[in-house]
């Protein structure tokens, strides 16, 4: 297992580095200059180079790509332009509130999709599975930006049970996680629609198999052929949609940042972009790229835990 | 090895060799390499049915498919009518492709489903630019009538007809360029049995009315013997035996040749046929024995045979032998 | 489902309870301030610039002079971190004697001469400044002794308390914090001022602590939470909420008459006036026919703006610098007059009128006003496509020359000079190793601009000032549009401690004295 | 970034004979809401074409002092803050909305599907690098290299177009690569080989037709997510160039007055919920229709 892990990163480097050299490239050909951000308007042009000068800005590409791709190669991504601090430290200040409303939104994701899905595959063609599909179609159609907006003015406004910002200044668990409900619901229940729509194709196919005909017809309980036998199996899809919905994912969570303004790495590296902090878009976004390819291989991992067929000999 | 009247080989095929090499397993991958073909070598007279046996997995079709190229063989020599095939390229690509065709085995997969028969067999006239358009569907007419179907046919779709139906525009397809040899590739084996015979007295008139040569790949040693005049029998990627159809059936010199020929039917209602079944299971073409590769299942086996592979031994002008029962003393 | 559904109601309510306790103080000793941004970016005055890092500075930071709480008028200017000061006759030379007891932020001790020598210097250095141009006329600073501070120019400024106040440079900052903390001075920085760095939580808040030691007295709020909060909604929303007291608002009379209505809420707006001008490129085809450039200025409706503005939060521009500044006079500004454009574009050779393509930035407050321009230079057939790029975007297009046409909204040092000379002088023109702002590449100005610089005369300095400002109308380098004024809200139970008519550091000066009542 | 539609399995789906589309058909037909769908998505195509016609307003003639009219007889939507006809404007926001996700839509087809078709086609190496760069591709969450994309060549109808197509060409490369591997080892593409078709020929004629199917259903469920990436790209700022009207826009610029406008935001907002659910309904309709094993019942 911990070999087949290894190995796993280690095929992946290769995208890395491409993902490096991409990510370098790109985050140059944005038109913008870090200086005058920093110095700011009233700066002169003597001025802007002499900072250009100071930040390495004025050294040829080639130094520059060189030097950032072998500082990341060895897990520095360096420093921001912006604020000077490390980028590691950073990230790892916003990561906790990241990780909480990516979590939230996964439970809340599950917890709603995963029976919604079985009851609607269950009762296929049926009155509450036009009304699960209907909803849950609806569901991919709201834009995040929308349905925050009027998860906002309903509950926060009107009905103030929660507050508008969506992230607390104090260090008390409460009030982070109450926080925390909103932007929560607001990526959850479009994860939910996300997750709903595949358990129900996925339990329908599975439903399908021999096996579960088999059992069923040698008497094993409706329930039991569900919950041990079909279950089971149609997890792996909705595994699989979970690891690809990291990608929409991020980007919703970067509406969802701005809508409840939370802190967050999406936040993060629209700001990053805002600023042209070089070093930091560069480090965010080679951060994301290994995220995904690290949800990737756990995404693989939990098919075997899944499936047992599946097996890592 | 089969060397016939020289100026009578239309095709000859030399040391010719295919390797696979995959990657099997998850998570750790194993790299396993197949000597799909291993070092097959035979002729091809002009007007001759060429017979190519063995079992499934031998790598019969993937020797008629290597040697139109249609895979990239590793090593070895293809020679069409003294031109070399495995060097052709641009232009004498193409006019070898109109010389050598093939006929697959699955009537099903090798009609493209979306396209109507008219179209699927007009469009190579039109790409090796064979006439205008009325010549060609003037052609088109008659291929079809070539084959035994009606006008009619060239505007429907493959899913429309039957099977041996279906068969019959492969053969026309592959006659369409005009060709001079067919690498037939089991054409007859995913075919009901009474439809079996059409359609090899199809092409059986069709060698004799165009004077074809066929590559003939089966593993169905009936069919063999009644379509073909010479044979090569293959084993795991060799070939082990070869020469006139009626010498070898009737006087195997190869344990595996007549263990083969018990195994099969003979369509023959006389010949009782014995149900021998062939003992072991196949060994994996990935992971031949050691030796001669049948050792593991030969009756006749002996200790040499677990240790070396045996050498080619010519019997007769037209017959050879891979087997060290036949191996000449000390060498 | 029925089960987690309760215990979801359950837990929501206990969450609800736990709050609600809380939110019911007494005396309220933190402030919870709103701003528009992402994140903090330099605080070291040096190089703070955006109103984000400014509003903070202003509360952290004593210069030698001060403007007076709430002023922005070079009038009030009193002593802050210099109890007196005297000059040479000739102006080259001032001494300044230092308060003595006051103490730096953090323990970092007390603040002597030395420290104050080295934040000039250091203002001065363009290697650790952004504003080392504002003090190209130092000659030499030095420490007489540990109280008292000499100053040698070059030449005679415009004013020389104006370098030396609590803005940009004149900021006092403590030697030793300096070199101790290297690059995380920038974010945690060590002043005299009544609020201390305390803590940054990363993208949500820099949190301000009461300096003990604030030698005017410890103030009377304990803790200033500045909450980044980007969208204006957001902010609206928290403040309407209760969860802020403070806030940054938006130029918009509708804004402004909400909020008004909220309950214990007050809205400030303040000086300084942004000044939002159209600079031509007066050397670039078409605009470089005075014709074309008469047409675009008769074609601006100030009133219509002013009114789309918010007549509370806006005026009208009566000059190419903002009203108020030392030495802006009333200039020549062309009236709207939409047939009177459409006559001098016939004139130019436009009968058909014609298209410009012009860069602007995202930036909502800027953005909306330019449509309104849009739509007015529509109406006599000048069809301008906009290309709106992000904020960095524009900044560093606009100086390649890109726009024959740059919206630009800005407020500077309240004197004519620094605006002048940023804006119309040959020296700043965009494109050479000294621009800054001149946009308009024109040169016709600097006469004028230069001599009002080093005269000593008022009398004079006022004259030549005035007499640029003319020229540059009448020339329609640039179109005035509108000024639009800091607008903030506040929760009405918040007292500053002192009337806010103005502040350079374009928020409220949170003082020793504020609190709520 | 790739919704959930994008990973079901197609890799396996055969070639189909002709009649499959009257059961496809069929099958559509007997899914009612996938005619909601069709019926929905005409009705915006219709509005789009027709804007100048139906609208009652000026969608960019500005008048101040009607400005931030809430809903009235005269202003079904009310106005926005420059005076303008929101009804009038979302009629006209249609415009781009199609636009945008149809263009980039069949960009990303045309790019992505003809990567997936030659990589799979050639195998191998080649096959193995692109399919690299693919992933490379769609590790980048698509809203960042969406931003990315916009600031670096600016936002303009065609840029946007480009940042929402080079979002979505690695899925559509993955769409067609699938069926390509498949439908290369069928008989009748060694048929062509060994006919002498040049490799084009055998591509565009042979291999082509049998995943059209497949690729145009995800691209009608892609258009879904197009839209709601042009919507927020705009939401963020990065929009078509103002004053053209773009849903995204009205709401970004309706979000920052919520609390004195709320229907500066909520009509638009309802207008890319109907668009995106009608292209979704489609969508699925669609799916159903072309899936074998759905069918297969």
């Amino acid at each position: 297992m911990g070999r087949y892990i290894l190995k796993r990163l280690a095929a992946a480097v290769p995208t890395l580095l491409a993902v490096l050299t991409v990510v370098f490239l790109l985050v140059r050909v944005v038109p913008g200059d870090p200086a005058q951000t920093i110095l700011g308007d009233q700066a002169t042009a003597e001025a802007l180079a002499a900072l250009r000068a100071r930040l390495g800005l004025d050294r040829p590409l080639h130094v520059q790509y060189f030097e950032f791709v072998f500082a990341a190669l060895r897990g520095d991504l360096g420093n921001s332009l912006v604020s000077g601090r490390p980028i590691i430290d950073e990230v790892v200040a916003v990561l906790p509130h990241t990780i909480d409303l990516t979590l939230a939104a996964l439970v809340i994701g599950s917890i709603f999709g995963i029976p919604l899905g079985i009851w609607a595959a269950m009762h296929r063609n049926r009155f509450i599975d036009y009304v699960t599909r209907i909803g849950s179609l609806l569901g991919l159609s709201f834009p995040v930006f929308v349905s925050g907006i009027f998860l906002l003015l309903v509950f926060a406004l009107h009905w103030r049970w929660f507050p508008v910002i969506g992230t607390s200044s104090s260090a008390d668990f409460g009030d982070r996680m109450h926080r925390l409900v909103l932007p929560a619901v607001n990526l959850g229940l479009i994860m939910a629609a996300y997750i709903t729509r595949v358990t129900r194709s996925a339990m329908l196919q599975v439903l399908g198999e021999d096996y579960v005909r088999t059992a069923r017809a040698k008497g094993v309980p409706r329930r039991v052929v569900v919950w041990r036998h079909a279950l089971r199996n149609a997890l792996i899809p909705v595994v699989t949609v979970i690891g690809l919905y990291l990608g929409i994912l991020i980007g919703n969570s970067v509406l969802t940042e701005i809508v409840f303004n939370r802190p967050g790495l999406g936040k993060v590296i629209v700001g990053a972009l805002n600023q042209r902090d070089y070093p930091m878009l560069q480090g965010l976004l080679v951060i994301y790229c290994f995220l995904i390819v690290v949800v990737n291989i756990a995404t693989d991992l939990t098919y075997g835990l899944i499936d047992p067929r599946v097996k890592h000999a | 090895m089969a060397s016939g009247n020289a100026t009578e080989t239309v095709l000859s095929v030399k040391g010719l060799s295919k390797t696979f090499v995959t990657k099997r397993g998850f998570p750790n991958p194993v790299t396993v390499t197949v000597r799909a073909v291993d070092d097959v070598s035979f002729a091809v007279r002009a007007g001759e049915a060429f017979g190519l046996v063995g079992e499934s997995g031998c790598g019969k079709s993937t020797t008629g498919r290597a040697l139109l190229r249609l895979i990239e063989p590793d090593r070895g020599a293809v020679t069409y009518r003294g031109q070399d095939v495995l060097a052709a390229s641009g232009a004498e690509l193409r006019a070898l492709r109109r010389k050598l065709q093939i006929v697959f085995q699955d009537p099903y997969a090798s009609l493209n489903p979306r396209r109507g028969i008219g179209e699927t067999l007009a469009e190579p006239m039109r790409v090796h630019k064979m006439g205008d358009r009325a010549q060609i569907a003037e052609r088109v007419k008659s291929l079809l009538a070539e084959v035994g179907l009606p006008p009619s046919a060239a505007d429907k779709y493959p899913h429309e007809f039957s099977g041996g139906q279906r068969q019959r525009i492969g053969i026309a397809r592959a006659l369409s360029v005009d060709p001079e040899l067919i690498v037939a590739d089991e054409p007859v084996s995913a075919l009901d049995v009474s439809i079996q015979a059409q359609v090899l007295l199809l092409l059986r008139d069709l060698q004799a009315r165009r004077g074809l040569s066929y590559v003939f790949v089966a593993h169905d040693l009936g069919v063999v013997r009644f379509f073909c005049q010479s044979v090569a029998v293959m084993y795991l990627g060799r070939i082990v035996e070869s020469g006139p159809v009626e010498e070898v059936f009737n006087q195997p010199a190869h344990p595996y040749t007549t263990v083969l020929r018990q195994a099969s039917p003979v369509p023959d209602p006389r010949a009782k046929s014995i149900a021998v079944r062939i003992e072991g299971e196949v060994p994996s073409a990935a992971n031949p024995p050691q030796g001669c590769h049948f050792h593991p299942r030969c009756p006749n086996a002996m200790p040499v045979c677990k240790t070396v592979y045996p050498a080619w031994t010519q019997l007769t002008p037209t017959r050879g032998v891979a087997c060290h029962l036949h191996t000449p003393a000390g060498s | 489902m029925r089960i987690s559904r309760r215990a979801f109601t359950a837990g929501a309510a206990a969450i609800l309870a736990s709050t609600g306790a809380s939110a019911q103080q007494q005396p309220k000793k933190v402030l919870n301030v709103g701003m528009a941004a992402q994140d903090i970016g330099r605080l070291d005055p040096n190089y703070a610039t955006t109103t984000i890092d400014l509003v903070v500075v202003g509360w952290m930071f004593n210069g030698l002079v001060r403007f007076r709480p709430g002023s922005m008028n070079p009038e009030t200017i009193e002593p802050d971190l210099a109890e007196r000061w005297q000059s040479s006759p000739d102006g080259k030379t001032w001494t300044f004697q230092l308060r003595r007891g006051v103490q730096f932020h953090g323990g970092y001790g007390e603040m002597k001469a030395g420290d104050v020598v080295f934040s000039l210097l250091r203002a001065a250095d363009p290697q650790r400044s952004g504003f080392a141009a504002d003090f190209r006329a130092f000659d030499a600073v030095e420490a007489v002794d540990d109280y008292t501070v000499r100053l040698r120019l070059k030449e005679n400024v415009p004013s020389l308390l104006g370098l030396v106040t609590n803005y940009h440079g004149g900021m006092i900052v403590s030697k030793r914090a300096v070199e101790e903390r290297g690059e995380r001075f920038q974010r945690e920085p060590i002043g005299t001022g009544p609020f201390a760095y305390g803590e940054l939580r990363a993208r949500q808040s820099l949190e301000l602590v009461a300096h003990e030691q604030y030698f005017r007295g410890r103030p009377k709020l304990d803790r200033i939470s500045y909450r980044f909060i980007q969208s204006d909604a957001s902010r609206d929303l928290a403040f309407q909420n209760g969860e802020i007291d403070l806030m940054l608002g938006r130029q918009e009379q509708t804004w402004a008459d909400r909020v008004k209505q909220i309950p214990n809420a007050a809205v400030d707006v303040f000086e300084p006036g942004e000044l939002s001008m159209l600079h031509i490129n007066v050397t670039q085809a078409p605009f470089n026919d005075i014709r074309v450039r008469q047409a675009v200025a008769h074609a601006i409706n100030r009133e219509e703006l002013v009114r789309f503005k918010g007549a509370d939060v806006s005026r009208m521009p009566q000059s190419v610098i903002p009203m108020g500044y030392l030495g802006s006079a009333q200039a020549p500004l062309l009236p709207f007059n939409q047939e009177r454009a459409r006559a001098l574009l016939r004139e130019a050779g436009h009968p058909n009128g014609l298209t410009v393509r012009v860069i602007h930035t995202q930036l909502p407050s800027m953005l909306a006003g330019m449509q309104v321009v849009q739509s007015q230079l529509r109406r006599v057939g000048i069809n301008m496509e906009m290309e709106v790029v992000e904020h960095a975007t524009f900044h560093a297009q606009i100086r390649r020359n890109l726009s024959p046409i740059v919206h630009y909204a800005a407020a500077r040092f309240p004197i004519a000079d620094t605006y002048l000379t940023q804006f119309f002088h040959s020296r700043s023109i965009v494109g050479t190793p000294t621009a800054v702002t001149n946009f308009c590449h024109t040169n016709i100005a600097d006469a004028e601009i230069d001599a009002a610089r080093v005269s000593t005369d008022a009398n004079e300095q006022r004259r030549l000032w005035g007499e640029a400002q003319r020229k540059l109308a009448e020339q329609v380098c640039a179109v005035p549009m509108y000024e639009g004024l800091q607008v903030w809200g506040r929760r009405a139970n918040l007292e500053y401690g002192h009337p806010l008519q103005g502040s350079l550091s374009l928020g409220p000066m949170i003082t020793e004295l504020t609190h709520f009542k | 970034m790739k919704p959930a539609e994008a990973i079901d399995d197609i890799a396996d789906a055969p070639p189909e004979p002709r009649s499959a589309l009257v059961r496809a058909f069929a099958v559509f037909n007997a899914n009612k809401t996938s005619w909601v769908g069709v019926i929905v998505f005409g009705a915006i195509v219709a509005m789009a074409a027709l804007a100048p016609l139906i609208s009652p307003y000026d969608p960019i003639e500005q008048d101040i002092i009607a400005r931030l009219q809430p809903p009235s007889a005269e202003h079904w939507f009310g106005t926005d803050m420059f005076g303008r006809d929101v009804l009038s404007r979302v009629i006209w926001g249609s415009q781009i909305s199609l636009i945008v996700s149809i263009a980039s839509i069949a960009v990303a087809l045309l790019v992505g599907g003809t990567i997936g078709l030659v990589s799979g086609y050639i195998g191998g190496r080649t096959d193995l690098l692109i399919m690299q760069a693919m992933d490379v591709l769609l590790s980048f969450p698509s809203l960042i290299m969406g931003l990315i994309v916009v600031a670096m060549l600016g936002p303009d109808l065609i840029n946007l177009i480009i940042a929402i197509a080079l979002t979505a060409v690695a899925p559509f490369a993955r769409i067609a690569r699938a069926p390509t591997i498949v439908l290369k080892e069928r008989a009748f593409v060694e048929a062509g080989r060994a006919l002498g078709f040049s490799h084009i020929r055998i591509v565009l004629v042979h291999i082509l037709p049998n995943l059209l199917a497949e690729v145009l259903v995800m691209g009608s469920l892609w258009m879904a997510t197009a839209v709601r990436v042009e919507a927020s790209l705009s939401f963020i700022g990065l929009g078509v160039r103002p004053p053209t009207p773009t849903w995204g826009g009205m709401i970004n610029e309706g979000f920052e007055n919520i609390l004195d406008a709320p229907w500066l935001s909520i009509y638009p907002g309802l207008a890319i919920l109907i668009l995106v659910f009608a292209l979704n309904m489609l969508g699925d309709g669609l799916r159903d229709a072309t899936d074998p094993k759905l069918r297969g019942e």
